[in-house]
């Protein structure tokens, strides 16, 4: 019995760390630069996610909107929150680009094309990006520390249950593989 | 020092002599590591090779060691599954050549790929059509088997059976090692097969390319038939290259003869396969896409002479002195045979490698030659140098020869 | 990998090269090396650890000067159709034939550098990162957005700018078109080419300038003989450029070629 | 004692057991691989809206337009602008990799500018009776040439230099005219005139081509004629006579040699294949300046302060022709340019200038285009600090205002109202009296370029012809020099792909001969070897080449070389 | 290599090459933690001294392995099967029943005395059958002369078990560690040394004449001391030792006489183990 209590005891100690402390430990995350809420736009400003994620005429994506698109109606503090004011003090009024982190940014490697999905797939923005649209706060950014691939946190993964990020390659080729649009590695890789 | 660790009744040299023997090997090995280190870290620029000749020395070696440490395999056969009983007496050492062959090779490949992180991407993302897949699999599995086969020599050492688990450990493993041995020889004929394959299977390049069966070309099997007779070859080398060096008998003479004699039989079969399969080759597989023969020899230092050398001079000539009894009998021709054999199977590896590349198949390309770097010859002899250690260190403190306690008293 | 939705309609992209207008002037090659991201040589690079996804090689007559004739042949990947030798030995499916396209795909993200696919090809046709892939100072600031620079120790080619590619189905998407239809674009070498020498398109469609020509009595491809169905179809009218498709000459007439 | 290390071990193996049964090793396993596609060796490559932007390539007087592909406002890749009337569309390899030069390593970016101001004009101020002050302007015809032509009419020992040229200036090419093309090693696919035009040209005339070398024109020539060097000029002869009666017959030289061109005056293609060209129109106030000399025309030790603009590129004047006319006793020579490879080697102060596509210029029509042009190298990437524009330091020094030149230029054009404008975006060409003169500046800004009309008959030039100095004759080196095609130094980065990973071009540092002479010599492929001439020696590699005469050696034309072989034909190479 | 790995498929290839892969791999583990088991299972029956036995004898010289029915000249050869254990040995049984071994013979060999009223064993021990049913274990004259004056004899406590060709206690002289074999199964009651002339007294496990049928007896004892004499003849000579004087008695320590000797090889060799 005696000898089996060490073993037991290393046997625990690294499952704790790995299940446990590993999954953190291995992302570093940052805060977004302001407390954006899209609730609030979607449902006071009534706005739709491509009134700001726009297309480009040549079908490229423009993912999230720059200074000027925000300064267009926060020229000046529209609401009360200090979450607006600080953004107006602090970057629409000296023109200062916010270094927003793109939660599902895809690695260099990859070419996605939003439009495909979106006009020609039919896919919502819910599909990929889960509540995002509708929450009241930006989750801080996390970021694996050895690969750098960001975790698109928003995900809400049907079958990809493990700790990698979300909106992996497995993700992307299920459904592909339904649709019978799996041809090569270089449909999706640039 | 270092007595109580070397087995009863068997004569070592002092630790400082065995010492000073290791020493340049070791000095050897760090130099080897070094360069390879530079390899993996400054990238493969290192090497001499190109975009012409994407292999060069190190698949060279890999070959080649491959075919040699096949004595592992093909002894450990004709010992547990045709019970050859004599053979017992070289089948640690076969045991230990195979091991220190396969795991040189399996580093040195570590080494030539471009990325070894991501090594791992064979096994998970295999395409099983590819004979590269194929070799990579079973170079791995057959380590661990040679791994565990290794386990019982080790355990047998005179300190380490003192511990009661490990006596019984080694007693029962020994019990079950012939399904090890099976395994292995499942194993070692598909990669021995899919070395071969690697090159028969180029359709781009009409000189290595050949017709087979099923998914396999003839080379496929020519590595096969040609690894399994000179494993026993190269078995019989070293041994007497040990009993030699440290001035010992360790085996009886009939083994010797023994292993000639199986390294013959099935050395003449290589030469009539490979014979047969160069006539078709030259014949109708070459030609037919648009590749005259005649010209791959057309290329100097390339000439038909090499084709002699490799299937007569080396392979008929080896094999007729193995056959003989007469010869058999002496040691001095035995020992030239199996030399001959084994510069046979290397000879045959390197054209299959190297000539191949050097080859042209663009009208208005050139023929290239290549001499390799420093830093690959350094990791080359990295796993020389690795092997002759791993081999004097079990030579040493184990069990290689069972019989040399015995032998000793005549 | 999978073979492709059935009612995707399957194009077969492929090019025609008329020798006899090529003047060897390299633009195909710097323009490949502009669009595909191709780093400029390492110092110590040489014209065989070098990277030029398309190359153009000097052929000549073999005959003595004066009466030795050259003419210039741009070589890149020749996109096998049958049994794609590369394709075929990747232990990896590193490399993989888009059924949609017929493009032979290398994916440098997957490979783990064993370049036996190298060994394999008869065209010489890929290339090796021998070295990290680097830029002069403030240069990687012009690299094209569409195409990602591959590491050191894998192996690259030609893609038919597959980044073009990408771009013209994003366009298609853009523009409300169906995706069952191969679009239609143009690699960068085509478009650079000075003197049009290089025409590409899809060889399943017959009014495309590269299936008519293929139909052409002095059209070629190269090591037609090794039956490996490549889609680069070469014309010349001089027969002695006809027969560069051929096997290599021995020795005797085939002349060490210390150019192209 | 063992019993703890017993209990060490056991612990140890559970925590192996326990770790492989977490996610841990296996991610770690998967995110190392990822990080080889992200590691420090890769450059991250930009994301964000790509446009085009428009410009005329400097390179080289052919001007041909530009489709910039860019990111932001950073070129990632340059195109020909398809359906240009002239170009067609077309771009050499070299204006294909044009928006890398700012990056180029060799690339100046600082230099004593203000030494070089006070050493002038010092110099200036102590320049005797017989001193000159002489302006160097590789390229004339320029708005910036013009400048320099009034600068060096302030002082009254001015100069204006310019190259040699018999066509290209007044008098240009007109292929479509041409029946037949005399070619004597003029490399007419190989950076000859505007490269579109050439090759649109092509089907219609009959070429041949006089040359020692097959040459890359040569192999696309209807016919290669092989020649001992030294041989062209009868052999052109021969082929003039019995041409010139099928129709205009054209014929071009290499080194644009007087006697060889001449004989353009028996073929009948005077005033129809070469005709006279008038130049852009300039502002009248423009028209007191200083003539366009030769440096041949000055006496020997005459200049006391030389100002050489190398910036835009055009043909280089060896420089030991140059450095006899230089006054002995420390004389200044001020070269502008962006690299110090060229004149810089020689020059006492090197001043750092734009290169394309940062460069503000205009670019002199080619030596084939029948009529004038105006086109602007407009800068499509901000210069870096430090750097000096060549005619507004000469301006500055002269006392006269050149800041808007071009302005004044393009209004003066405007004013004559002729000729057509031709705006890239659109592909539009429109008369020029429909445009207003700030549509027209913006146009040109924009990427347009202007051409004159032609005339209705074209009128005959007369060829400015001199007498061609007998080279020296120099048995004693047993090779003759073959320049080989020009090369822009520095160029691209990405060139090495052509002198480099291939050998399909010369590069700067290699020189090719036939495999025999190098057996001679005692070379192998590859090998090392010294070049000597009469003008000195160089170290350089050689490259086997089969398709070479075995008497000829063949060099690349770059600065150093042409300074070495420039005025003697004759070489050496000697095994090191 | 798993069914959800991007591009697997379900085809031949996949299943005949996976497959292939796996099975190996089973083959390849169930055969390691099969031998495990088994050593775990022989570690807890209390195995070792007759693993140690069986792995000793099947690394003895051929030569060394005979039958002692060899010695006796019964047979011309053969090896024992049974490592050195006639207790199952059918053969022997049988050999017994024809004619059982003749109770006769001499205690004094080549001047060593081999009193017949002791069961020899073929480590050189001996076993005395006492009166009270105990057994008395010792070194025969030959086996105490080669160790000569031990340096030390570690013996087993009392109430220990000793069994049949497992070690009874070790002697280490000189350079020699020697296990001295036991020629009986059963507890150890008291133990003794060399000047009291027996080293244990032991309980035997069984009573009756099968525990001991293993041991030579009476005429045997002579053939089987000619061959071990041979036997240390070579050992000495191999060792580079001067053979011992031709048939005279050997002296009372040999060790002592062969200083050169690899004494504890010549052991190994003599008490039977590696």
């Amino acid at each position: 019995m005696r000898g089996v209590f060490p073993f037991a005891a290393g046997l625990a100690i690294m499952l704790a760390a790995g299940w446990v402390g590993f999954p953190h430990a291995i992302y570093k995350s940052r805060p977004q630069p302001v407390d954006f809420s899209h609730k609030v736009h979607a449902d006071k400003a009534g706005q739709k996610c491509e009134d700001c994620h726009a297309f480009r005429p040549d079908g490229t994506f423009a993912g999230i909107p720059t200074l000027d698109k925000c300064a267009g109606c926060h020229a000046a503090p529209m609401g009360t929150t200090p979450a607006e004011k600080n953004f107006v003090d602090q970057y629409v009024t000296p023109v200062r680009e916010p270094q927003w982190a793109a939660y599902a940014s895809q690695p260099d490697n990859v070419f996605f094309s939003h439009i495909a999905h979106v006009k020609r797939g039919q896919i919502q923005c819910e599909t990929c990006h889960g509540n995002h649209g509708s929450t009241d706060h930006l989750q801080p950014f996390q970021q694996d520390r050895i690969s750098g691939y960001s975790r698109n946190i928003w995900q809400v993964s049907e079958r990809v249950k493990t700790t990698r990020p979300s909106m992996t390659m497995a993700g992307c080729i299920d459904c592909h593989h339904e649709k019978g649009l799996e041809h090569s590695c270089l449909d999706c890789h640039k | 020092m270092d007595r109580e660790f070397i087995a009863r009744g068997v004569k070592r040299c002092s630790t400082g002599k065995f010492l000073l023997w290791i020493l340049p090997w070791a000095a050897l090995l760090a130099f080897g590591l070094y360069s390879a280190g530079l390899c993996l870290i400054k990238g493969l620029n290192q090497t001499n090779m190109d975009n012409r000749f994407a292999f060069g020395l190190w698949i060279f070696l890999d070959l080649t060691v491959i075919a040699l440490g096949a004595g592992a395999f093909f002894t450990g056969f004709l010992l547990y599954i045709l019970k050859i009983k004599d053979l017992r007496a070289v089948i640690n050492s076969a045991v230990v050549i195979g091991l220190v062959c396969y795991s040189g090779a399996v580093c040195v490949l570590g080494v030539d790929v471009g990325q070894p992180l991501r090594a791992w991407f064979t096994f998970w993302y295999p395409n099983v059509h590819s004979m590269l897949t194929e070799v990579t699999f079973c170079i791995t599995c057959y380590l661990t088997v040679l791994t565990i086969e290794y386990l019982p020599i080790v355990l047998k050492n005179r300190k380490l059976r003192q511990i009661p688990s490990f006596l019984v450990f080694e007693f029962e493993l020994h019990k079950l090692i012939y399904v090890l041995a099976g395994v292995g020889t499942f194993l070692s004929f598909f990669h021995q097969g899919s070395l071969g394959g690697l090159y028969g299977v180029l359709r781009g390049r009409p000189f290595a390319f050949r017709e087979g069966f099923a998914v396999w070309p003839s080379t496929f099997f020519l590595f096969i038939i040609s690894a399994a007779a000179v494993g026993p070859s190269f078995v019989l080398l070293t041994t007497w290259l040990v009993e030699k060096i440290s001035r010992k008998k360790l085996v009886k003479p009939e083994v010797f003869s023994l292993l000639g004699r199986i390294s013959g039989l099935l050395l003449s079969v290589y030469v009539l396969a490979k014979t047969v399969d160069t006539l078709i080759w030259i014949n109708r597989t070459s030609p037919e896409s648009g590749f005259p023969a005649a010209q791959y020899y057309s290329w100097q230092p390339f000439g038909t002479w090499i084709l002699f050398a490799e299937i007569v001079l080396f392979g008929l000539v080896p094999a007729l002195m193995l056959l003989a009894p007469q010869l058999r009998a002496r040691t001095g021709w035995l020992v030239t045979a199996a030399m001959m054999a084994c510069c046979g199977v290397a000879l045959n590896r390197f054209v299959m490698t190297v000539q191949t590349l050097a080859l042209p198949t663009l009208s208005f390309d050139r023929f290239l030659s290549y001499f390799p770097s420093w830093q690959e010859t350094g990791t080359f002899l990295a796993v020389v140098a690795f092997g002759v250690l791993v081999y004097s260190i079990s030579f040493r403190y184990f069990q290689l020869f069972p019989s040399e306690r015995e032998l000793r008293r005549f | 990998m999978i073979g492709p939705n059935k009612n995707v309609k399957a194009a077969r992209y492929g090019m025609t090269i008329d020798v006899d207008r090529c003047s060897g002037c390299g633009a195909c090659m710097v323009a490949c090396a502009v669009e595909n991201n191709v780093p400029p040589a390492h110092a110590n690079a040489t014209d065989r650890t070098g990277l030029t996804w398309i190359r153009v090689y000097k052929i000549d007559n073999g005959l003595p000067y004066p009466e030795t004739r050259s003419a210039y042949v741009p070589v890149m990947c020749q996109h096998c159709g049958n049994e794609t030798p590369c394709a075929h030995v990747c232990p990896q499916q590193a490399v993989d034939v888009d059924p949609a396209t017929g493009v032979v795909g290398e994916m440098p993200q997957r490979c783990l550098g064993c370049r036996y696919c190298i060994a394999a090809c008869p065209y010489h046709a890929r290339y090796f990162n021998w070295w990290d892939p680097a830029w002069p100072a403030g240069m990687e600031k012009a690299l094209n957005p569409d195409v990602t620079p591959r590491m050191r120790g894998v192996v690259e080619k030609c893609n038919f700018c597959h980044g073009r590619w990408h771009a013209a189905k994003q366009q298609a998407a853009a523009d409300g078109k169906p995706d069952t239809e191969p679009v239609s674009y143009t690699p960068a070498c085509a478009e650079a080419c000075p003197t049009k020498a290089i025409h590409f398109g899809d060889l399943n469609d017959p009014a495309s300038l590269p299936a008519q020509a293929a139909k052409q009595g002095e059209s070629f491809r190269m090591l037609e003989k090794l039956n490996t169905d490549t889609k680069i179809y070469y014309r010349s009218k001089r027969d002695w450029v006809r027969r560069i498709a051929d096997a290599p000459h021995p020795a005797g007439t085939g002349k060490e070629n210390q150019r192209g | 004692m063992t019993s703890t290390r017993r209990d060490l071990i056991k612990f140890g193996g559970g925590a192996a057991v326990g770790a492989l049964l977490t996610p841990a090793p296996w991610r770690l396993v998967t995110d190392t691989a990822l990080w080889s596609e992200t590691w420090p060796g890769v450059p991250r490559v930009a994301r964000g809206e790509i446009r085009a932007r428009y410009t005329n390539c400097s390179l080289c007087p052919a001007g041909c337009p530009v489709r910039a592909r860019c990111l932001g406002d950073q070129p990632v890749a340059l195109f020909g602008v398809a359906d240009h009337p002239f170009s067609h569309g077309t771009l050499c390899p070299f204006g294909l990799a044009g928006h890398h030069l700012p990056y180029h390593p060799q690339r100046l970016k600082q230099g004593p500018v203000e030494q070089a101001k006070a050493a002038v004009a010092e110099a200036i101020a102590r320049c005797g009776a017989e001193e000159r002050i002489a302006i160097l302007d590789l390229r004339p015809g320029r708005t910036a040439s013009w400048t320099y032509r009034r600068a060096a009419k302030q002082w009254k020992s001015g100069t204006y230099l310019a190259p040699h040229r018999i066509l290209g200036g007044d008098a240009a090419v007109n292929l479509a005219a041409a029946k037949n093309v005399i070619s004597v090693g003029a490399p007419l696919f190989d950076g000859w005139g505007t490269p579109g035009n050439v090759i649109a040209a092509r089907d219609k005339f009959r070429l041949i081509q006089i040359e020692a070398t097959e040459s890359r024109t040569a192999s696309l020539a209807d016919t290669w004629v092989p020649v001992q060097p030294g041989d062209e000029l009868q052999t052109a002869r021969k082929f003039a006579q019995d041409l010139a009666a099928q129709g205009p017959t054209l014929v071009l030289d290499a080194g644009e040699r007087s006697e060889i061109l001449a004989l353009n005056q028996t073929t009948g293609a005077l005033g129809t294949a070469i005709v006279s060209r008038r130049e852009a129109p300039v502002p009248d106030s423009w028209n007191q300046a200083a003539p366009e000399s030769q440096l041949d025309a000055l006496p020997d030790r005459s200049i006391r302060v030389l100002l050489i603009d190398e910036s835009a590129a055009g043909s280089y004047i060896p420089w030991s022709r140059i450095e006899k006319k230089l006054v002995a006793d420390n004389p200044v020579v001020v070269v502008f340019g962006s690299s110090a490879d060229g004149y810089g080697r020689h020059a006492g102060f090197v001043l750092p200038t734009a290169v394309y596509p940062e460069a503000v210029d205009d670019i002199p029509p080619a030596v084939d285009s029948p009529v004038a042009m105006f086109r602007l190298s407009t800068s499509l990437v901000a210069a870096p600090a430090g750097l000096v524009n060549p005619a507004q330091f000469i301006a500055g020094f002269a006392g006269i205002d050149a800041a808007n030149s071009l302005r004044e230029r393009a209004d003066a054009i405007h004013k004559a109202g002729r000729g057509n404008l031709f705006t890239y975006a659109d592909a539009k060409s429109t008369p020029l009296k429909d445009v207003k003169a700030d549509d027209f500046w913006k146009a040109l800004n924009d990427g347009a370029s202007w051409a004159d009309e032609a005339p209705v008959r074209p009128a005959a030039p007369i060829l400015a012809l001199v007498a061609s100095t007998a080279n020296a004759t120099e048995d004693d080196l047993p090779l003759a020099v073959l320049m080989a095609e020009a090369q822009p130094t520095p160029g691209s980065p990405i060139l090495t792909k052509l002198y480099q990973e291939s050998n399909l071009r010369l590069a700067a540092n290699r020189i090719a001969l036939h495999p025999s002479a190098a057996k001679s010599c005692g070379i192998a492929d590859g090998g090392r070897a010294m070049l000597q001439t009469r003008c000195g020696k160089l170290e350089v590699q050689v490259t086997l080449d089969e398709g070479l005469p075995p008497g000829v050696v063949r060099v690349p034309a770059v600065p150093c070389t042409l300074d070495l072989c420039g005025t003697s034909p004759r070489a050496k190479v000697v095994r090191i | 290599m798993l069914p959800w790995n991007y591009g697997f498929h379900l085809d031949t290839g996949h299943i005949v090459f996976l497959g292939a892969f796996y099975t190996v791999l089973v083959i390849v583990a169930t055969t390691v933690v099969n031998a495990l088991l088994r050593s775990r299972r022989d570690m807890q029956t209390s195995k070792v001294e007759h693993i140690r036995w069986h792995s000793d004898f099947h690394d003895l010289p051929a030569q060394d392995r005979v039958c002692r029915h060899v010695l006796t000249g019964e047979f011309k050869s053969g090896e024992c099967p049974n490592s050195f254990d006639c207790r199952e040995c059918e053969t022997h049984a049988k050999l017994l029943q024809v004619h059982p071994i003749a109770a006769g013979g001499e205690k004094e060999i080549f001047g060593m005395s081999f009193p017949l009223d002791r069961l020899y064993h073929r480590g050189h021990t001996w076993a005395r059958r006492e009166a009270d049913g105990t057994v008395t274990v010792g070194l025969d004259d030959l086996g105490s002369r080669l160790l000569g004056t031990p340096d030390e004899v570690v013996l087993p406590a009392p109430g220990a078990r000793v069994e049949v060709n497992g070690t009874a206690f070790r002697v280490r002289n000189r350079d020699a560690d020697v296990r001295v074999l036991s020629p009986v199964d059963g507890e150890i009651l008291e133990t003794g040394d060399a000047d009291r002339g027996w080293y244990l007294k032991v309980r035997p496990a069984a009573c009756g004449e099968l525990p001991f049928r293993h041991l030579l007896r009476g005429a045997e004892v002579r053939p089987w001391l000619l061959r071990e004499m041979e036997r240390l003849q070579l050992t000495l000579s191999a060792g580079g030792a001067p053979t011992l004087a031709d048939g005279g008695v050997p002296l009372s320590d040999i060790s002592a006489a062969y200083p050169k000797a690899d004494w504890d090889a010549v052991c190994s060799e003599m008490f039977l183990q590696v």
